[in-house]
């Protein structure tokens, strides 16, 4: 079993190996001439704007937060693909309720509108992402 | 590396790391880090545990479920961050204070 | 027994799986935003479930291989909390804090910390126990700050949180120690385990074990771990604030028993228990010390507040303190009591507590000032208010009382090693008469009682005297609580 | 019937009069008619159910019929109390007396009471006190019997103090209610003896174990006459009867309900209960209380002028005979006397009632509120105005007089026969049936003092006397049924003969042995009546005439003078008229000295306990419970929170900051916990 991996490290090594040395020996051999352009971050040839600082989007965390939580629970796939062989039919089935429960929440998410970019029916609190208070106050309030 | 003490030395020093930044940290963020930092030590521990123990899966099969829970516990306090923030414009959680005797 | 057979003895988990998926999936489609709805198909699966706890009829085993016990004491506490959650469904239904959300996901949220209670009831292995510990308390965090617009509610789930997510990690350290120790994580291995360990183990264990209690206090907010429960208590929604005070509670309690009476103890059923003796454990004093210092740090603190909610709130922690009383004395007796005072309290607290919501609708706020006059202006409150605050204070005839007499009887039953514990237990009960008669006081003896008499609503009433009438009928006639309890004091013990 | 059934009809009557007690008291006010109708409808459900298990009784004519269910109340282990009923024959028959006369009280009061301003509360304590009542009948056990007892207290409390605003009736309640306290000590003391001595409350255990010899001589003796003096108390025997007249104060209804079938019942019924458990000596002292209580009370009977006063006297004096029925042995005829007695003795309250009534709206029409509606010196004549009162008056009066074809002669009789017998046996105790003679001489005569002072010869008051009116249905139908119940017919069916009280009575209801060893059986004591019946029916038959015909003389030919006679027995005439100044007496001697010592222990617990002691201990405990929490927040957290802060090596500026954030302070201290639990564990 340990050769097996001991493969697999061969592979991985081999592959640094490949990548870097060709990369080590163009930085030898190329040119180097430094302009303002070339040091710029590259952003699909796209002009930079601002700092990379920049306060993100309160969005970027909700869809962090759901990426996560179904994220993990795949960790439990993996036990039971080990073994699912042994075990049949009723592995399967066990499996089946589980992911089922999550496709629930998934459905859960989808409906309350936490998979839309833009949402319309969140009332934000007091705080600074508070939209205009005019607009929205006294509507249906969602979940974050 | 193969040795038990060596494990549960690191784990040791990482939840105290994560002892002292749950209470030194004022951002509400850094505090569940903190948080993290202690699971993941109980984490080492039960691997380095059942690795080294001779014992059967339930270390590892532990292990399991505390990365879910971690992940779920992680997704509610950050959910409940940010309504804070919503509200009250701050994460750090000494700033919360209205609740006292 | 193995995984498929142990099914058929998880039928009401498995109807409170399904409680639950219903309940989330009526809240996906219901167009409207009548928040009853859901709640009634909660209302019925819960029902449906209390049936399912009745019905499975088994002599104690475990389950899932070895990893939860199927036990009748499991049963009773499985009942209590239901009984509890029923309570808080229609408390909420009635309660007007909620007005502006959308409740559909509350008590979806609901069930599931009923199923991690259940997780509690049962559990005898140490990865149930640190699961169903996180899943109530995860729930309890959502709904603590189920007041999304609300500072103080949010403030509450914040501190929650935070302090929850602590406190299981140093748990959850000291589990893996233990785990460390002892090669598994069956209850029961662990004990075998134990014996085996020599001496110089002890330290380990024993800070192993010191974070254990330290969850387990901080679930049953037991001083030192309590300080998380006024603030929240104060934040958080009444009829949440009730329900944090007596279910979780009541599931924190009975997993502490088995805990405690499973792992640490010698002997093989309930009625030959001792403390383990090879272990130098100063278990006794350390529990009794906990017990005498929180009773009196709750009774204390509760005289200085102005809040009724918050009064409320520390009292919670007086009465885990006299709870805790109990331990110590690790007798089937001392299990016994705790039982029973958990069925009392549930009536007791939860009255309390609904009283405080009408009241805080009615007059607009949650401190003394509020119930000043009230026992003349609203007289069935008052009658049923005065009633509860008798009985939490424990004088005849309420079942604060029957509660009191069983845990007093058991702590001093187990010798004169333990009377210092009666004897501040006794202390304490004549404090805490203070702040519950000001209550008292204040809703008859200040204010102005010429105003106009208000007669709350049917159903208002209704749900007043379904607590009140138990509170003080069961105070006078509490065979059938015995009995139940005493068929309900079977552990799962592994001979 | 079977005895589940028997069990679910009790639990029934018991619980009917409880639920409209708590309708009324709750929701009373807000209820159509004020909720009468509630309190009348679950009477009549209740004296349905009391007739369906006394019929079932007849039918199944079985004298040792008994059934027993019971409960458990309190279980501490090995210390058990059961609760729980006992149905025989006596149960039934005391269910359907109480019943039938709550039910009468019922509608009689819906006249009566009409306009009053705590209607719909009378009727829910009616109800109170039914239930209370049949608690006490049904129990089979010391302790539920104690508790009803005491909820009967309470319930006759609320009711004579019923019109609380007059001060007199706010006294008698609390009179009443202070009193029966000094009966019930000795109730409880009784109670206390028998559970320390067998370890049961149950009436068959307790009787097996008086059998076996558990409990004897002395101490047995003290018991029975400690259970007794609740009895006494209850029952309003010597010396304890100060309460019953003033009693009077409340509505006339209640005083029939109490007099007739609840309240003073509840003593005879104890004694009755508890028979086969009082020692020959507490017999001897039982009779004896009451044979003194029947003539005493007669005595005084005499002379009142208040209508109801002269019904209170003649109900202590009829207590008096039914105690002293048991005193002898007797008891079944004491019970025999109880169940006719409430009969008559309600259709006598009910037509003093009707009286006072009409008296009442007559004065009302005359503006006249100085003349006392109740005093029989302002009436006279009323015979062809209130024919029905009357007739149904005189034939109650008949019965409590003991003439033949009316039910009290055959109950009467009964009990002077087991006097007779009792003194045949032992001379020594000659004094038991000559109480009985007199007491029923001057019975016969101060009851035909009341029927012809308030019925016949010439109206005192003529304006008065010209608008008194028969008083309504409501209140005449009880006044019928219950004067036709005092006929022999019903109770020597099915035989006729009016002379005898052979019938289905005296065939259900045998008499026990007493449990106590080396007392007479049941069949000598019966012996011993039957012996004596011829003799005891010539001499009864000949002072109830005597008496009539005295009365006749006095009051009607005016051959002989009232006035002449009390003139020259003056000194009698006013002890008797004052009642032998018992309460000025008690008074001077109990009360007054009583409340000097309260005074004094008052000042004990006022100025020394309360001031030092539990003011004291209010100081100490705000004053720790603000240490603690100056300890808690100042202290802790300022000190050794930030100490340790500090410690875990946070230095500079932001230190300040960490220690205002309360959340790491509570884990903080939390932690700071677990270090002190480890380090105590560890040494």
């Amino acid at each position: 079993m340990y050769r097996d991996f001991g493969t697999v490290l061969i592979f991985a090594m081999l592959a640094i190996v490949l990548v870097y040395v060709p990369l080590f020996i163009q930085s030898l051999v190329a040119p180097s001439q430094k302009t303002p352009d070339k040091l710029d971050n590259y952003e699909c040839g796209e002009e930079p704007e601002g700092s990379a600082w920049v306060q993100f989007n309160i969005r970027f965390y909700v869809i962090a937060l759901i990426f996560l939580i179904f994220d993990v629970e795949v960790v439990f796939l993996f036990p039971w693909a080990m073994v699912f062989k042994e075990m049949g039919m009723v592995a399967f089935i066990e499996m089946g309720i589980f992911l089922l429960i999550l496709i629930v929440g998934l459905a859960y998410v989808w409906k309350k509108g936490d998979l839309d970019w833009v949402k319309y029916n969140v009332k934000y609190g007091r705080g600074r992402y508070r939209q205009k208070a005019s607009q929205t106050e006294g509507e249906a309030v969602g979940s974050i | 590396m193969d040795n038990l003490q060596t494990y549960l030395y690191i784990s040791a020093i990482l939840f105290s790391l994560g002892l002292y930044g749950v209470i030194t940290r004022r951002n509400g963020i850094a505090v569940l880090m903190g948080v993290e930092l202690i699971l993941n030590s109980a984490n080492i521990n039960f691997v380095a545990f059942a690795r080294f123990g001779g014992m059967n899966f339930s270390g590892q099969v532990f292990a399991l479920f505390v990365i879910i829970m971690a992940a779920a516990e992680a997704a509610v306090a950050l959910a409940i961050i940010i309504n804070v923030f919503n509200n009250l414009d701050t994460v750090n959680i000494d700033d919360a204070r209205e609740l006292k005797l | 027994m193995n995984n498929l057979l142990s099914i058929s003895l998880f039928l009401p988990e498995l109807v409170l799986t399904a409680t639950i998926i219903i309940a989330i999936i009526v809240d996906i489609f219901s167009v409207s935003n009548r928040t009853s709805k859901v709640s009634n198909y909660v209302i019925i699966g819960l029902l449906a479930t209390l049936a399912a706890v009745f019905l499975t009829n088994h002599s104690p085993t475990t389950l899932f291989m070895d990893s939860l016990a199927f036990d009748p004491f499991a049963s009773f506490i499985k009942s209590v909390v239901l009984v509890a959650t029923l309570l808080i469904i229609i408390f909420t239904r009635y309660s007007n804090e909620f007005k502006g959300y959308h409740t559909g996901e509350y008590y979806a949220l609901l069930c599931i910390m009923v199923f991690g209670m259940f997780l509690m009831a049962s559990a005898i292995d140490l990865i149930t126990v640190y699961l169903s510990i996180e899943v109530v308390s995860l729930m309890s965090f959502i709904l603590a700050g189920y007041l999304k617009n609300n500072p103080r509610s949010n403030e509450a789930s914040l501190k929650y949180v935070i302090y929850g997510a602590f406190s299981s990690g140093i748990m959850l350290y000291g589990l893996s120690i233990i785990f460390g120790l002892t090669g598994t994580t069956k209850f029961f291995a662990i004990r075998d385990a134990i014996t085996t360990l020599d001496s110089s183990s002890n330290l380990a264990l024993t800070l192993s074990t010191v974070f254990v209690l330290a969850g387990f206090g901080y679930k049953i907010s037991a001083v030192p771990f309590h300080f998380w429960t006024p603030d929240v208590y104060e934040g958080s929604p009444t009829p949440i604030t009730a329900y944090l005070s007596v279910a979780p509670k009541a599931a924190g309690f009975a997993l502490m028993i088995r805990f405690f009476n499973q792992v640490f103890v010698d002997g093989d059923s309930l009625s030959t228990l001792g403390w383990y003796a090879d272990v130098s454990f100063a278990w006794p004093e350390i529990l009794g010390v906990i017990s005498v210092v929180t009773m009196t740090m709750g009774n204390l603190v509760a005289i200085q507040q102005n809040s009724v909610k918050r009064m409320l709130a520390y009292s919670s922690i007086a009465h885990a303190g006299y709870m805790l009383m109990a331990f110590p004395t690790i007798s089937s007796e001392g299990v016994f009591a705790v039982m029973i005072y958990l069925v009392m309290y549930l009536f007791m607290n939860l009255g309390a507590f609904f009283v405080l919501i009408y009241v805080a609708q009615k007059q607009g706020g949650e401190n003394f000032e509020h119930f000043s006059g009230l026992g003349w202006r609203m007289p069935i409150v008052g009658i049923v208010m005065t009633i509860f605050m008798f009985s939490l204070t424990g004088l005849p005839p309420t079942v604060g009382f029957i509660g009191k007499f069983y845990l007093f009887v058991a702590v001093i039953n187990a010798g004169s090693a333990f009377y210092w514990i009666a004897f501040f237990g006794a202390i304490n009960t004549v404090v805490s008469l203070y702040f519950y008669m000001r209550v008292v006081k204040t809703m008859y003896l200040d204010g102005n009682p010429s105003e106009e008499i208000i007669v709350p609503p049917l159903s208002v009433t209704l749900i007043l005297l379904v607590l009140a009438v138990p509170s003080v009928f069961f105070g006078i006639y509490w065979t059938p609580i015995l009995n139940w309890v005493n068929n309900s004091l079977l552990f799962f013990v592994q001979i | 019937m079977t005895g589940d059934m028997l069990i679910n009809y009790a639990l029934g009557i018991l619980f009917f009069p409880l639920i409209s007690f708590i309708i009324l008291i709750f929701v009373g006010k807000r209820l159509p008619r004020q909720g009468d109708v509630v309190g009348i409808g679950t009477i009549i459900l209740t004296l349905i159910l009391s007739l369906a298990m006394f019929g079932s009784m007849l039918l199944s004519h079985d004298p040792g019929f008994r059934h027993e269910a019971s409960f458990t109340w309190i279980d501490l282990g090995d210390f058990e109390i059961r609760l729980g009923f006992l149905i025989d024959n006596i149960t039934i028959i005391m269910l359907l007396v109480v019943s039938l006369i709550s039910t009468m009280t019922h509608i009689f009061s819906t006249k009566y009471m009409e306009g009053d301003i705590r209607y719909s509360r009378y009727y829910a304590y009616l109800g109170l006190f039914t239930f209370s009542m049949n608690g006490i009948v049904l129990a089979n056990n010391l302790v539920s019997l104690y508790i009803f007892w005491e909820l009967v207290g309470v319930s006759s409390y609320l009711l004579i103090g019923h019109w609380f605003e007059k001060d007199s009736a706010a006294d008698a309640s609390k009179k009443a209610f202070l009193t029966n306290r000094v009966g019930d000590i000795g109730f409880f003391i009784g109670l206390m003896l028998v559970f320390t001595a067998l370890g049961t409350f149950n009436y068959a255990e307790v009787f097996e174990g008086v059998a076996k010899g558990a409990i004897s001589g002395t101490l047995l003796t003290f018991a029975g006459i400690g259970l007794f003096m609740g009895a006494v108390g209850k029952s309003s025997q010597f010396p304890l009867h100060i309460w019953l007249p003033d009693a009077m104060e409340g509505p006339t209804p209640v005083s029939a309900l109490m007099h007739a079938a609840t309240m003073v019942a509840a003593g005879v019924y104890l004694s009755v209960r508890l028979f086969p458990l009082f020692t020959p000596e507490a017999l001897l002292f039982i009779a004896y209380t009451g044979g003194f209580t029947a003539i005493f009370a007669a005595t005084i009977a005499i002379t009142q002028n208040d209508i109801k006063k002269v019904l209170a006297y003649s109900t202590i004096s009829q207590l008096g005979y039914m105690i002293l029925a048991v005193g002898t042995g007797a008891y079944v005829a004491g019970f025999f006397h109880l169940v006719t007695h409430a009969m008559f003795k309600a259709c006598l309250f009910y037509g003093s009632g009707s009286v006072i009534h009409a008296m009442h709206h007559a004065l009302h029409n005359l503006k006249d509120h100085d003349t006392d509606p109740q005093d029989m010196r302002n009436m006279g004549g009323f015979k062809s105005k209130m024919p029905i009162t009357y007739w149904t008056m005189l034939v109650a009066t008949l019965a409590i007089s003991g003439v033949p074809l009316f039910s009290g002669f055959l109950s009467k009789d009964a009990i002077l026969a087991g006097t007779l017998s009792f003194a045949s046996h032992h001379p020594q105790h000659f004094l038991l049936p000559v109480f009985g003679f007199s007491a029923a001489l001057i019975t016969a005569f101060y009851m035909f003092r009341l029927i012809f002072m308030t019925f016949h010869n010439q109206p005192k008051l003529p304006n008065v006397y010209s608008d008194i009116h028969e008083s309504p249905k409501p209140m005449v139908f009880p006044l019928i049924l219950l004067s036709s119940l005092s006929v022999f017919i019903f109770y020597t069916l099915p035989y006729f003969n009016p002379l005898s009280d052979h019938g289905w009575f005296m065939e259900l209801i045998k008499a026990k042995d007493s449990m106590v060893p080396g007392s007479p059986s049941a069949h000598d004591i019966a012996e011993g009546m039957h012996h004596s019946h011829t003799l005891t029916m010539i001499l009864s038959i000949l002072v109830a005439s005597l008496g009539i015909l005295l009365s006749w003389a006095v009051y009607i030919k005016n051959s002989v003078s009232a006035d002449n006679w009390s003139k020259r027995l003056d000194l009698y005439y006013n002890l008797s008229l004052n009642k032998y100044y018992f309460d000025e007496n008690y008074n001077k001697y109990l009360y007054q000295p009583f409340l000097r010592l309260a005074n004094r222990v008052s000042y004990i617990d006022w100025d020394l306990y309360d001031k030092y002691f539990i003011n004291g201990f209010g100081h100490i405990t705000k004053w720790l419970s603000s240490v603690t929490g100056r300890i808690d927040y100042d202290g802790l957290d300022q000190t050794i929170v930030d100490g340790l802060g500090r410690s875990m090596g946070k230095a500079g500026s932001s230190l300040k900051e960490i220690q205002t954030g309360r959340l790491q302070n509570y884990m903080l201290f939390a932690l700071f916990g677990v270090i002190i639990i480890i380090i105590f564990q560890s040494f």
